[in-house]
């Protein structure tokens, strides 16, 4: 991280795992709009990454899951400016591929003798879940909370539960390892993705860190992130 | 009585001790500062938090039984017999320890799941039961039980084996009667390495067994879940784990120093 | 039984020896004798067959022996008694029958007040015994006891010798002792093996070996001196050798010239040690001793009385 | 020259070793099996893989060295000499085995981290360093060989340590010319033991020192991110650690056992 | 040198030497003797003083002693060479200098060609050579040897004793030698220090001590009868008791009544023990033995020669 002498800089930007693979691409992009600018991408969880953010970690630019963890680094007070929403993500249903259960809806899950996992309730898919099987009244407890939404993913793909309760984008990346389910009520319950420039940041830097910013909201940005499973940002 | 004066300990062992303690034990202390004690009878009474320090108990002891019980004779095996492949089987053995743990929950699906290799085969599923949580520990665990005890075994050699031998014992009778109370305290060492890696596990457990409060979440797992939402009810958790676990070592230990 | 080892730079013998027999195995240090016992019980490679049985590839615990270690090896966790119990336990035993036995051995040993001390916390000579009592007490058909009365006082040794004479008299195996003691062959052995530099030296009846003794180890234990002579070796005690301050009279080859070495009492005599070719041993009178002169470094002339002096074949 | 014979392996201890061995081995070969190794090259050819094993290479061989200078007078202080609060200290020192490494993390944070309490006196900075990652992995090893070690000098006893006195060798050199030769399968024992945590290890390292790419991304940490979007480059990449490991353990292993 | 050790059950003594002086330390097994040197040398609690230095509170390394532990107890890691350069080397010396002063004793003990092995691959009596180079080696102020020639052939113990002698002979500091043996009590000792069940029974010159034995271990080791007669102690040798089977006549109090325990060639004669009250050696002529017609468990007389017996105080 830092500035190079000879002009060659490194903006490094912290975002949430479940980033990896749209802003590995979009960091291609700024890279080849920006020549002599590398940029270097340090994945985490949300939580990790903002408390790093607050404790002075190097970095330019923060990417996050959800708004709590961005209220960290914002607490901190080492947000440049104000963090802003990018994208959203919606849950879904997935299944393994032949279905062995047979889900076709919801509702299915509450059937006896199915396996389905969620993401813990204190993570933000998990809350979303909690939220989503609430409304839907389903009443049979999952097999297991995963601590993330990879874990809930991971599980269905190797065919260890029936179903799983996973974003959209986590259900587009696994491409033909999962079937989907949609869900109409779905997109009543999302999360948002929020990203911010760190302060700390002086001068070309700085202006780096927004344009890098800039570029994530950007329409370019946005079909990039809506080919990978993506929503819109929910309106409050 | 204490034993004979052989000197004081010399400022050039001293000193590399001392920085090794402070090592271990500053963060502690620090984490012990920085974390909120009034919210601890309130989580000490919660049902999940008591759920979970019950599984934990449970499976890091029936995780050190399984070891005492695999591994030991593993541990013989490669100290005291000579066999081909002894060499590609002791590196086998050490591979766990290497294997960041999810991935190593990811082996364990991958042959002992519901549709892994072999797991399609049993009888019974392991995922999502407190069983699979005590196979992914002893999974974890067994190679630092074994590491240690081969240590031990090798350090006392084997010549009190022959003398048994000559007295007529077979393997397994001087095993049982001479190397395994010759080697206690690595035992001992192998245990306690086995049972706090089991009590400190989570990334295998949550990969292979799940996460249920009340059949697979053990502490760490509820530890790692709450750090993604409030870390702070994650350090006061740790801190019980820590209390109790220290706890019961000082107990033990006080044990085992008599015995030698 | 017959044993044959051939252990380069240790032991290379063919050994054998009758059901019954006390075989006493005698040699310098390092001679080999430590490893011949230990062949046996299985512990270096050698052809060994005991009676009808072939045990060169048998297991060291289905070899019936009973061994005393040169060290003791006692087990430095068990107590006197359970060190004891282990062989007739591990032979299949009852606990119960295992500890009388063992209580047993101990009270013949004299120590039946130690049998719950540990190694450590025993003397050497107690933890000779109860090495003793170990390998005695499994019942052996091999019985290997490497120097068993080390470390023992006087009256032990003479308590033990007894013991283990009784013993032996009913036993039905063969037993090797390895000793460095002339009374112990003298008084336990059917025969004595003389071991040197690995080889056997000499095989015979304890008289025989201690009267025609072919090396110089031997003829030390004795108390004789050995000469080569051609292809005789000649033998004859210290106290037939004169000491002179001048070259003796007469052609008799049998003179030596040599600086004292030592001057010892011994009984109630003064024993010499010269430094001829070979070491020579002289009794004389403490007068002659003072009459002479004598003191380490002095030059004195040796001769032998010819009718005191023993001639036989190098090889037996 | 083979030693004597003592007698074949009984069932009642080959059963449980090779019980234990299969559960050790059999998620591994599945995990092999099941992973492609097509796209091996690719990965080792990617600047990020290169950069994430030199880093691990480097750190965990920092770790051992680390581990060894100052565990190895800490297992020698606690296995021999005779302190107040000997018992406390050993408990304390096995606390970081109890503790989910992600909480070891958070508690090297407290202490180490810029604005730790500790940290904020320091003339350098720890985290988001190569030497951050380092101090996490030893941090996180250091127990694991402390307790391997003690175990081997208490099972060798300290005869050996009295005799050297009585001829005049205070404790130092004791220690460096009878108590560490004899203890040495247990020093290397524990070695292994460190080695192998620290090769493993991130959830420590990611909290304490962060996961940026060619200063403290470790395989592991490389793994861990790569098990977010694509599990199948996160086995690829495991398995590259394995075999870089299993081949070390082999021939280092030879070593030692041509050794005693 | 004053020692004083108070260890109940074990050894409960205080013994006190002239620099320069060696002390032989006798006593049966289990007497304290090992104790007691292991107090001196800081192994187990006592009061020690050393010429005008109390060690009393010294550490172990700071003592200069040099010990030959009645195991051995050699580095299992170290060669030989190793083994004896140790203490010097840990005394300061250089590397060269100590394995040149090693390489010296191994010579000066006959084993300079074992000097790379290590103790496991030595028989037992070249390991014992090797524990007492490294005892020398040390230049200790205090020498502490524990039966040093356990284990050694005749002639090593013969070579070893002439050395350890030479050594001993200038040699400014104290030594304790415990022995089993009366040789070397009477060729190396300036005093001979007596224990028994943990006290010191007697201390006195070798001729004293074995003219006038105070305990049964020592008249055994003498080879004298000794035998209680109120506050009075007889001793008499074997050769001055006459064996009858009917009771002697005359009104001597000097007669027992026993079974015969063994017969043993003895010299040119027949040793007998009885089993009298309490135990009594007899030797008499190997004709005489046939015509009584002796055999083991045969009740027989004894009587000693009044001329032959001397009484003395039970106390010194
Ligand atoms: N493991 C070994 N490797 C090589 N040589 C050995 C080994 N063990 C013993 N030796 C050598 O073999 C020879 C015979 O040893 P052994 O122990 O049989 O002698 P010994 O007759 O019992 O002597 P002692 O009377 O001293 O006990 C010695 O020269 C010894 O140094
Ligand atoms: N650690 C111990 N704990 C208790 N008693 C002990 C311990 N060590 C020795 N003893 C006892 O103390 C007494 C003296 O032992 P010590 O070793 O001094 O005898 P010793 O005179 O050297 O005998 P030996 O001639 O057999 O070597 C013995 O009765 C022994 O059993
Ligand atoms: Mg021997
Ligand atoms: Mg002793």
């Amino acid at each position: 991280s830092g500035d190079g002498d000879d002009g060659e800089q490194t903006l490094t930007v912290l975002a949430a795992a479940s980033l990896t693979e749209t802003f590995t691409e979009l960091a291609a992009t700024f890279e080849d709009e920006h020549p002599g600018v590398e940029v270097e991408l340090v994945f985490g969880s949300s939580t990790t990454l903002a408390e790093q953010a607050a404790d002075g970690a190097p970095g330019r630019v923060l990417a996050t899951a959800d708004e709590v963890s961005m209220g960290v680094a914002d607490d901190a007070g080492v947000l440049a400016t104000a963090p802003e929403p990018f994208v959203g993500n919606t849950l879904t249903v997935v299944t393994p591929p032949d279905n062995p259960a047979g889900i076709t809806s919801l509702d299915d899950l509450d059937a006896p003798g199915v396996d389905y996992v969620v993401c813990a309730s204190t993570a933000p898919c998990g809350a979303a879940a909690e939220e989503l099987l609430d409304s839907a009244g389903i009443e049979a407890p999952p097999a297991s909370e995963e601590v993330d939404v990879k874990a809930v993913l991971a599980r269905v793909v190797q065919g260890e539960a029936d179903a799983g309760l996973v974003y959209r984008t986590d259900a587009v990346a696994a491409g033909d390892d999962v079937a989907e389910v949609a869900i109409p009520d779905a997109d009543d319950v999302t999360t948002t993705y929020v990203v911010a420039p760190l302060s700390g940041a002086a001068g070309a830097s700085a202006d780096l860190a927004a344009e890098f910013v800039a570029l994530v909201r950007s329409e370019e940005a946005r079909a990039v992130f809506t080919r990978a499973g993506f929503g819109e940002v929910a309106s409050p | 009585m204490t034993g004979p004066r052989l000197g004081r300990a010399p400022a050039v062992l001293l000193v590399p001790a001392v920085v090794g303690v402070a090592l271990l034990v500053v963060p502690l202390v620090t984490l012990v500062v920085a974390t909120p004690w009034r919210t601890l009878p309130e989580h000490l009474g919660s049902q999940v938090v008591r759920e979970a320090l019950v599984i934990t108990a449970l499976s890091s002891l029936l995780t050190v039984v399984a070891c005492v019980l695999l591994g030991t004779p593993l541990a013989w095996l490669l100290a005291r017999v000579d066999f081909r492949g002894r060499r590609v089987v002791r590196a086998l053995v050490l591979v766990p320890l290497v294997l960041p743990p999810v991935v190593a929950g990811v082996a364990l699906v991958t042959a002992l799941g519901r549709s892994g290799l072999i797991g399609q085969h049993l009888p019974f599923t392991l995922p999502y039961t407190t069983s699979g949580v005590v196979v992914a520990h002893t999974f974890v665990s067994l190679p630092f039980y074994v590491l240690a005890v081969e240590g031990a075994l090798r350090t006392h050699g084997a010549s009190y084996d022959v003398v048994a031998a000559t007295l007529g014992a077979d393997r397994w009778t001087a095993f049982r009667r001479v190397t395994l109370p010759l080697a206690l305290p690595g035992v001992l060492a192998g245990s306690a390495l086995a049972w706090a890696r089991s009590l400190g596990e989570f990334g295998a457990t949550i990969t292979f067994a799940g996460n249920y409060p009340g059949t697979t979440q053990t502490m760490p797992s509820l530890i790692y879940v709450a750090l993604n939402s409030d870390p702070t009810v994650a350090r006061t958790l740790s801190l019980i784990l820590l209390a109790l676990s220290v706890g019961v070592l000082v107990l033990l230990r006080e044990r085992w120093a008599v015995g030698r | 039984m017959r044993v044959e080892v051939d252990l380069r730079g240790r032991v290379c013998a063919d050994v054998s020896a009758a059901a019954g027999e006390v075989l006493v195995v005698i040699g310098p240090n390092g001679a080999g004798k430590s490893t011949l016992l230990r062949a046996i019980a299985g512990l270096e490679p050698g052809r060994v067959r005991v009676g009808d049985d072939d045990w060169t590839d048998r297991e060291v615990p289905r070899r019936r022996v009973g061994y005393v270690f040169q060290d003791q090896s006692l087990f430095p966790h068990l107590s006197a008694l359970d060190n004891v119990a282990f062989g007739p336990r591990a032979r299949g035993r009852s606990r119960r029958e295992a500890d009388a036995a063992a209580r047993g051995w101990l009270e013949r040993f004299g120590i039946p007040d130690l049998a719950g001390r540990k190694p450590r916390e025993l003397s050497g000579g107690q933890a000779q015994r109860v090495a003793i009592a170990r390998a005695l007490a499994t019942d052996p058909d091999v019985l290997l006891l490497d120097e068993p009365f080390t470390g023992l006082d006087v009256s032990a040794q003479m308590a033990l010798r007894n013991e283990l004479g009784e013993h032996l008299r009913d036993f039905a195996g063969v037993t090797l002792l390895v000793t460095h003691d002339a009374i112990d062959a003298a008084t336990l052995a059917d025969r004595v093996l003389v071991l040197d530099e690995g080889r056997v030296a000499q095989v015979g009846h304890p008289a025989e070996v201690a009267a025609e003794p072919r090396t110089p180890h031997v003829a030390r234990l004795v108390g004789l001196n050995l000469v080569p002579g051609g292809d005789e070796l000649i033998a004859f005690p210290p106290d037939a050798v004169t000491v002179s301050l001048t070259e003796p009279e007469g052609s008799s080859r049998l003179r030596w010239r040599g600086p004292v070495a030592t001057l010892a009492p011994h009984g109630d005599a003064v024993r010499l040690l010269v430094h001829a070719a070979p070491d020579l041993l002289a009794d004389l009178t403490p007068a002659a001793a003072a009459e002479l002169g004598l003191v380490p470094g002095r030059e004195v002339w040796l001769s032998a009385k010819a009718t005191a002096v023993s001639r036989y074949g190098a090889r037996g």
